[in-house]
């Protein structure tokens, strides 16, 4: 299957929830966990979606107990998707289809103060 | 003596003749800064730069919310408070600083824990509300009472090295729960004593928030897009802001149908209330 | 009791737990701080929140420089000044505020104007200089008093809506001369005096001032290339960062074959100095 | 002559240089003065290039004294010209070939407190 290259960020904390591994391939100049992934691209008539993208995510990124990144087919509760810099719910949402070189990061709401 | 609602005094002339001197401020925009009023919950790391600048700046009346008393290991962020207020209530602390600055700003402190019982009733005589507080029940009743009442909600947030910063309920944008509607789980509700942050990160959110006060009692926040800005000392660039939902029709209190019609027991909604520390604090 | 070194005392270890926590800083960090010393260069709107913050934080030493005396037209920014201290000195004022937040801080004020006799001899005992100043004569001279000590320089403004953050003379990034190698018109010099500054905005860039002595303090900037801030309550988003040319060879300070190699007549380099008031301010 | 529309924006008090006709203009949703703008594009041999960029700016755009932005063959003091990010000595400076679609940006240097 062919592949996509995207790039992922993990910030305000959903950083920690990704392999140790993965902060070797991160671009050292931003400063945040953010780098270059190659996801299975999908087909024409099933083109990949954020939703599976997610579950990628959760199989191959994410470290420890997978429940805390992904439940009953929902993403954990606090954790915003923003894909190219807009809220995922602005786009489609779990269906939005994934398309070469989109930026998609997740972000950890802060409540401390 | 009773100011006029729509003059300035002289003294107000004389102390912000810099402000006035903006065109975007000038005297219009200074009377509505002193025409408006502000509740800041939380007197902390994001309160104390919020309700110094608001108050400097030139609301006309400020409350304040805390039912803490002030401890040696907030004043690396707290910088409202003193040493010597170390062991007393923080708004009384908060409110003996501020009016070291400024006698202008008509001050009025809350020495108690806001909770469903009480939060209506003190949020309802403000024009805006600043979210300063530390943790997620909190911050889901504030957001509950201002949909209620219909008041813009400037929210913070800071730990460790990273800040952010919504203002919700405002001119067709999300409220929290839009953009939130299931509450985080226990363990993943760091906040700031468990997890630490440095000083400055709340100095930071916490002055964004007094602008953004600005923005709103002026009336130049009808002008943008909902957002929310992200900050890290870590991050370059430091500042980044994406683009947020719109309000949600399913939301629960602000959806066309809403479920929630009155403020909840939100230490149950959360499964944590604001004295809890989280027992084991794993991940988030 | 000295201080050793290499470790926090117990009061330290109590008032920065929170900080202590994070891994970024931690004790290691923790200390570097203290042992760091900094001057900060004006204690209005910039230099306000800028040094309380850099005292809070627990930075060992911080030197104040200002000569000028708390006016009541001061108070809507600088908001380490309280309405007691008008008519009296800024450094005295800002020093008072600063040891009721912390006794921790060794704090030395000279209530002086900082001119090219005097510059290198108070800049000479620092680690890192704050120019929190208000006018190009005193931003040039600084530069290059920094440039000739080698000492890193944060460097923010702040007029009407807008303010500018930069580090120079660090890591192979440029100077301030490398940036603005001829100084501007004196009826382009516009300072917040003449043009009015809404109180906030140094307080956003003060913030950010002290962020960046912390990352200098704790070796972090060295992975950053050189940029400039940009911060305007007028834009959307509020923050952009650009990228900086690295320091210029040709540089008449900090160049390869400089040509300024000690201090010199700012004022008259400028045409203006630190007490004129634009005359004619015009457009920019 | 064909023409390149590129980006500009004014900022940090350099807007107020420029003519009140190009505020109409402007991007009303980023708040600073920012407006595309067409500028004839040059040819092959003599690519447009900064310097005739500004002389553009100059000549079209600046209100009043001309000389409050251009004196010389040399940008007024205090003016910092960014290209799409970057300050233009990281590029090429006033030898700089404008492209299609760059953003380029003036900023008045801020010397208050
Ligand atoms: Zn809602
Ligand atoms: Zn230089």
């Amino acid at each position: 299957m062919s592949k996509l290259a995207v790039t992922l960020r993990f910030v305000s904390g959903a950083e920690l929830l990704i392999k140790d591994e993965f902060r070797a391939q991160s671009n050292k100049k931003s400063g945040d966990l953010e780098f270059k992934h190659e996801v299975p691209a999908g087909t024409e008539e099933a083109p990949l979606r954020m939703k599976e993208l997610i579950e990628h995510v959760r199989d191959n990124l994410v470290k420890g107990d997978k429940d805390q990144f992904y439940k009953d087919g929902k993403l954990r509760p606090g954790i915003l998707v923003i894909i190219n810099g807009s809220d995922w719910e602005v786009e489609d949402g779990p269906e939005y289809k994934v398309q070469a070189d989109d930026v998609i990061e997740f972000i950890s709401t802060l409540h401390g103060g | 003596a009773q100011k006029a609602s729509d003059r300035l005094t002289n003294e107000e002339i004389r102390r912000y003749s810099r402000q006035l001197l903006i065109p975007e401020v000038g005297t219009e925009g200074q009377l509505k800064l002193r025409n408006s009023s502000v509740l800041v919950v939380g007197t902390g790391g994001l309160g104390s730069p919020c309700a110094l600048y608001l108050a400097a700046m030139g609301i006309g009346r400020l409350g304040l919310v805390d039912h803490d008393v002030v401890d040696q290991s907030n004043l690396h962020r707290q910088v409202l408070h003193t040493e010597a207020s170390c062991g007393f209530s923080k708004v009384l602390s908060a409110v003996t600083s501020i009016s070291r600055l400024s006698s202008l700003c008509e001050t009025k402190v809350y020495d108690v824990l806001l909770d469903s019982t009480n939060a209506r009733d003190i949020i309802g005589g403000y024009d805006i509300v600043v979210d300063a507080t530390d943790n997620a029940a909190t911050r889901y009743l504030i957001n509950d009472a201002c949909v209620l009442s219909g008041i813009p909600l400037v929210s913070g947030s800071a730990v460790r090295l990273d800040g952010q910063l919504t203002v919700y309920n405002h001119n067709g944008g999300p409220c929290y729960r839009c953009l939130f509607p299931t509450p985080p789980a226990p363990d993943a509700m760091a906040n700031c004593s468990e997890t630490g942050v440095l000083g400055v990160v709340p100095g930071v959110i916490g002055c964004l928030q007094a602008m953004e006060v600005v923005k709103l009692a002026t009336g130049r926040k009808v002008n943008e897009d909902p957002s929310m800005l992200l900050f890290s000392y870590r991050s370059q660039p430091h500042f980044r802001s994406v683009k947020l939902r719109g309000r949600k029709p399913t939301c629960a209190v602000c959806g066309d149908e809403p479920t929630v019609t009155k403020l909840i027991d939100y230490v149950a909604f959360c499964g944590a209330g604001p004295n809890d520390d989280a027992p084991q604090w794993k991940l988030l």
